[in-house]
């Protein structure tokens, strides 16, 4: 080695810690927990594994309100992904990841890794990744320099989310993207991945029984994404330049190699336990694995695949390399792993064994580089409670009102507008570069409000959906977390999906600030409260926090992941209008609700009041309701109302042929009944001969229900209280809509 | 029975969906045969799959063009039997010369997944004489990013007098390709390269089931 | 060790889309002196060998039969010490 | 008229997934001489400039502003007479 490390002494009278994110107090209870000063790869270990991304010391407490357990659950959270059953000895495994401050640095390559960062996650569970979404955030599209900025980030992370999944083999079946200020400086990227497994393919990341050989299996270790290493380049000469951390690059081929042989080396029934190296790579995955078991392990650095020259035992083991996974062989058995490894060219060498005394020991150059208790690593992580406060600015935000301007003239105009926003706008541009078909079980593509993969070797499908609306959040946490959950479950409900359980992915602003504190405390009770009343477990999820620029935080932005089940696949529904003729119900009851909406956002360029309110009781009963009907056959097409209200869910619905002419009736303002976001609505469209069978059923449920009328070929008409209020041909509204987001990409400059 | 291999390279992703495909069709059987087999003996029909052969390094399908198998997939195209590259199975196709031309990047630059019109220009050979049943204009889908189909002007007039061009986009055409081609085949019609994905189009519930007389056409062939 | 560079660009003939549109986004930002642009590739490739010629053969090989596809491609190479 | 040919290569320490393939091809196609692989990207921007002071400053921008991606790519350039 030719390069120095600070000695345990400088360490800490440097305070070279802090780079390597322990603060004080904990590094001061490492030296108590360890009986002496860290040495800098240890530090380090200590540093990545006491960060809130493995640790969760700041959310923890908070987590702990979800609810985790159902009936059907398998694996809550903890390990990889949670897994739920589905009936016929299969199992469905789904989690969110974020890989929010990767993608501003490196938009492509940031969003590449998320997805790939997601897939290991389900494959490592032994489950076959069936499908990718994600949910997207960025700042304004039009405009500036910032925007010009913006157009990159969203172009390059659309890319890198492409290139990853289309290359890999896995469709990306839906997601969604929202724009907002709020986002300029910190873009968020959530991806999530869904897998099918049979129960007993089920993986474990438990290291245990001694002399168990520890196999390191995929890419080589480079210095990519290594962090807190800034203490390394004050000292370093020549040699700085090439000791800075490189960007991560995503290798969906070695990705796509390493789940084939993955797949095939569980099916061998020669691996004891598993776990992919994620965030803080061998580090987390070493410890982890051994800590679970109660075992130890001792790894031989030299024995790890290197592709950069040199590196320290430090790098080695922060380094955060892509496509790689840490093994546990049943003894005797390594080298069917190792022959099936090479039938698909991925690398797999033993770099240690599993053992008796519950420490992590790494030798390097002959020498010991760490020897760390695990209980001092994994088990005495430090917990935060966190001061919470509820800001001023809040209470007044929501005591303004949230609609202060007259009916506008021409509110044919008004939609016009409101369906070119990239908000409302068709996301059609992001998802046909994504290949949504591959593997053909898709059955309900991207477009729809859940998509829908049909489970080979069964007659199930199951429906998915990511959501989120910060907008609602940030007025009031609560109940934006309520909606959050109830908009997911409500999605997957519309394409027939009974939701089973959820995933979600909570991104923040710093939390040690109390009114950032508060928001996630009150998302978070408000998620849990969704959860509770509509039966759906929480089983993963992901928290990114500290999303700032300049001291400012982005909206707290939960978003929540569904997954449902389709028991018959001929129960398949989509959004979109089939027939001529069909007769449309508007589900649910609106209301003066534009708090945090999409025409409030748009006539008067900010947010303010409250948003929609949600009973949950309300919730349950349209969800059911709708489905029970699905189920009887009685729906031809279902749609839920989000963002842009009626208005936007009526023409969202709307084929190439099929338009719409409706009869609205009521007390409340045009404007009001077209774009208010009250929740808890659904949209219908069903045969003349259900019409009444649907109208005694929804009775009987307690759902308001109208009929607003009927699917009509190529029109788009809606009248209020007997004048036309919005007209027009269909594809003119449909062009308008459908291209907004590409011109904006495509031509602005 | 008519047999079938589909040919797994390191990176093929759409191996299964065609094995699947191929299977589903009465009188067809389908296996897979990995890309390091040295003999094609005893298959009527050679599948060569779409995805990302070796990641598309490079150029799309041009590792995959130098593979093991290739050399017997020649020998299996002069004597005649049927072989049909999808998407990257064309590139692998055009990549290896059994094809003329080239396949680059669409000149949209993206990635582009979505389900097209295609015209079936040519209805004569093997794998679209079903189509001469006044199917001519069908629906099937795309995902690729380089579908840009190239030649120079002497292989197109040729494509053209030879009635090699088998498909074109009807209406819109996603990627620039010269001419519109999505398909061609080579001049004794056993060979079929083309970038949409019949095995994609089996069924109503995938939005169109028009590849099913692809498969069906190949299996009644004379 | 030799190292050979080499470098590829699509046949003159052969449309670039890439070239225009990184033209185009030049223009816009105000390089109103670039006229064209032409998109190609740079391959670098690291020999054992300590004979420049026996390279320069070899590496000819390589870009016959695998780096370059002479259908749409030109290629040329040198070859420096590393 | 003047021509910049602009060379874009991987950072040392960034991995180059391409590269790995096309080399694993070259050793399987009997190459075994190629130790190392990296590919890049090689522009061609023709210049309306006859300074090429000027051209070698213009062109300089030009790959800081949007040619190259700085956070993971290296460059260099030459200019030509066209
Ligand atoms: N980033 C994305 N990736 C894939 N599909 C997307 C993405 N964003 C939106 N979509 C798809 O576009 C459709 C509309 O999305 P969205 O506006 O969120 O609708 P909704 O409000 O009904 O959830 C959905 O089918 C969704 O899956
Ligand atoms: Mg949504």
């Amino acid at each position: 080695m030719h390069t120095t490390e600070p000695t345990n002494d400088q360490i800490q009278s440097e305070k070279i810690y802090r780079q390597m994110g322990l603060n004080d107090e904990e590094y001061s209870s490492v030296v108590e927990l360890l009986g002496r000063k860290p040495n800098l790869t240890e530090t380090g270990i200590f540093g990545v594994m006491w960060s809130e991304h493995c640790s969760y010391k700041n959310s923890k407490p908070l987590l702990s309100l979800f609810p985790v357990d159902g009936p059907d659950v398998l694996q809550g959270p903890g390990e990889g992904a949670g897994v739920v059953d589905i009936g016929d000895g299969y199992a469905v495994v789904f989690k969110v990841e974020s890989h929010n401050h990767p993608s501003a640095i490196e938009p492509y390559q940031g969003a590449a890794t998320g997805v790939g960062g997601i897939l290991r996650d389900i494959f490592s569970m032994g489950a076959r990744p069936i499908a990718v979404l994600n949910s997207l955030r960025f700042g304004p599209l039009s405009g500036n320099a910032a925007a010009k900025r913006t157009r990159y980030l969203f172009g390059h992370v659309v890319a890198g989310i492409a290139g990853y999944g289309n290359c890999i083999g896995v469709p990306t079946v839906g997601g969604e993207v929202c724009f907002d200020q709020c986002y300029t400086g910190n873009p968020l990227v959530n991806a999530m991945g869904v897998g099918v497994l049979r129960h007993d393919q089920l993986q474990h990341g438990r290291a245990e029984g001694a002399g168990k050989s520890v196999i390191y299996v995929g890419a080589s270790t480079g210095r990519d994404g290594i962090h807190g290493a800034t203490f390394a380049s004050e000292e370093l000469n020549e040699d700085s330049d090439e000791k800075r951390p490189a960007v991560q690059v995503g290798d969906p081929f070695m990705g796509k190699l390493l789940i084939e042989a993955c797949l095939e080396v569980y099916q061998s029934g020669a691996l004891y336990s598993v776990q992919d190296m994620g965030a803080a790579g061998l580090t987390c995955s070493s410890t982890e694995m051994s800590y679970k078991g109660g075992m130890g392990m001792e790894l031989n650095l030299d024995l790890v695949p290197q592709r950069a020259e040199n590196m320290s035992a430090y790098e080695i083991m922060l380094s955060e390399s892509q496509e790689r996974m840490l093994f546990v062989a049943n003894p005797g058995r390594e080298e069917e792993i190792f022959s099936i490894c090479k039938k698909w060219d991925v690398p797999a060498v033993t770099v240690g064994q599993v053992i008796e005394e519950p420490v992590l020991r790494l030798n390097h150059h002959g020498v010991a580089a760490a020897e760390l208790s695990l209980v001092a690593v994994c088990g005495s992580t430090p917990v935060y409670q966190r001061e919470s406060i509820i800001p001023e600015t809040v209470l007044n935000r929501q005591k303004e009102s949230g609609l202060d301007w007259d009916v506008p003239e021409d509110l044919t105009d008004v939609f016009k507008l409101l369906i070119q926003t990239p908000e409302l706008a068709s996301k059609s541009w992001v998802y046909q570069q994504y290949d949504f078909m591959v593997r053909t079980n898709t059955s309900v593509r991207p477009g729809s409000d859940a998509a829908v993969v049909r489970v080979e070797g069964t007659n199930k499908s199951l429906a998915m959906s990511i959501d989120g609306n910060s907008r609602y959040v940030f007025l009031d946490p609560k109940t934006g977390g309520r909606c959050a959950v109830a908009e997911a479950a409500r999605n997957v409900v519309c394409s027939g999906g009974r939701p089973l359980a959820i995933t979600d992915g909570l991104n923040f602003g710093n939390p040690e600030k109390p009114e950032i504190f508060w928001q996630l405390e009150q998302a978070v009770s408000g998620m849990s409260e969704a959860c509770s009343y509509l039966n759906l477990p929480v089983v993963g999820g992901n928290v990114s926090l500290y999303n700032e620029t300049e001291g400012e935080a982005v909206y707290p932005t939960p978003v929540v992941g569904a997954v449902g089940l389709i028991e018959d696949n001929a129960y398949t529904t989509s959004q979109f209008f089939q027939k001529s003729g069909d007769v449309l119900f508007l589900l649910g009851e609106t209301k003066e609700e534009l708090g945090g909406g999409a025409y409030q956002q748009m006539q008067t360029g900010k947010i303010s009041g409250m948003p929609p309110e949600l009973d949950l009781e309300k919730e349950r009963q349209l969800q059911q309701a709708v489905l029970e009907n699905i189920r009887r056959g009685n729906v031809v097409s279902a749609h839920d109302l989000s963002h842009g209200g009626l208005s936007l869910a009526l023409l969202t619905s709307c084929t190439e042929q099929m338009g719409i002419s409706v009869v609205l009736k009521s007390d409340l303002r045009p404007d009001v009944v077209l774009f208010s976001e009250s929740q808890s609505r659904i949209l219908l469209s069903v045969s003349e001969e259900k019409e009444s069978e649907i109208v005694s059923s929804m009775l009987q449920y307690k759902v308001p229900c109208v009929q607003i009328g009927k699917v009509v070929k190529e029109r788009f008409e809606i009248s209020f209280n007997g004048t036309k209020i919005i007209y027009s041909e269909l594809n003119l509204l449909r062009d308008l809509w459908q291209n907004a987001i590409a011109m904006e990409m495509e031509f602005s400059v | 029975m008519m047999r079938c291999a589909v040919i797994v390279f390191p990176g093929s992703n759409c191996d299964s969906d065609l094995y699947k495909a191929a299977n589903s069709v009465e009188g067809m059987e389908a296996e897979y045969l990995w890309y390091t087999s040295e003999s094609l003996e005893g298959y009527d029909a050679v599948l060569l799959p779409g995805g990302f052969s070796y990641g598309d390094a490079l150029r799309a399908g041009a590792l995959a063009s130098q593979a093991p198998v290739l050399k017997a997939l020649r020998r299996a195209a002069d004597s005649g039997v049927y072989i049909l590259g999808i998407c990257n199975g064309f590139q692998i196709l055009t990549e290896c010369g059994l094809l003329p031309g080239a396949l680059h990047r669409n000149s949209g630059l993206r990635f582009i997944c979505d389900t097209v019109n295609l015209e079936v220009v040519n209805t004569d050979i093997c794998f679209t004489s079903g189509y001469s049943r006044g199917a001519k204009q069908i629906r099937l889908p795309i995902a690729h990013g380089e579908g840009n189909y190239t030649c120079d002007t002497d292989t197109l007039r040729k494509l053209e007098d030879n009635a090699q061009i088998v498909f074109r986009y009807s209406g819109n055409n996603p990627n620039g390709s010269l001419a519109g081609i999505a398909g061609i085949s080579n001049s004794k019609g056993n060979v079929l390269g083309m970038m949409p994905h019949p095995e994609r189009a089996m069924a109503e519930w995938m939005g169109s089931s028009d590849g099913r007389i692809l498969f069906e056409s190949l299996m009644m062939r004379t | 060790m030799l190292k050979g560079i080499v470098t590829v660009s699509l046949k003159q003939d052969v449309l670039d889309p890439q070239g225009q549109a990184v033209l185009h986004s030049l223009q816009s930002l105000g390089f109103n002196e670039a006229k064209n642009v032409r998109i190609g590739k740079s391959i670098e490739v690291w020999l054992e060998e300590n004979d420049s010629n026996k390279a320069e053969s070899r590496l000819g090989e390589m870009c016959e039969s695998l780096l370059v596809n002479s259908v749409i491609e030109d290629y040329s190479f040198e070859i420096v010490e590393e």
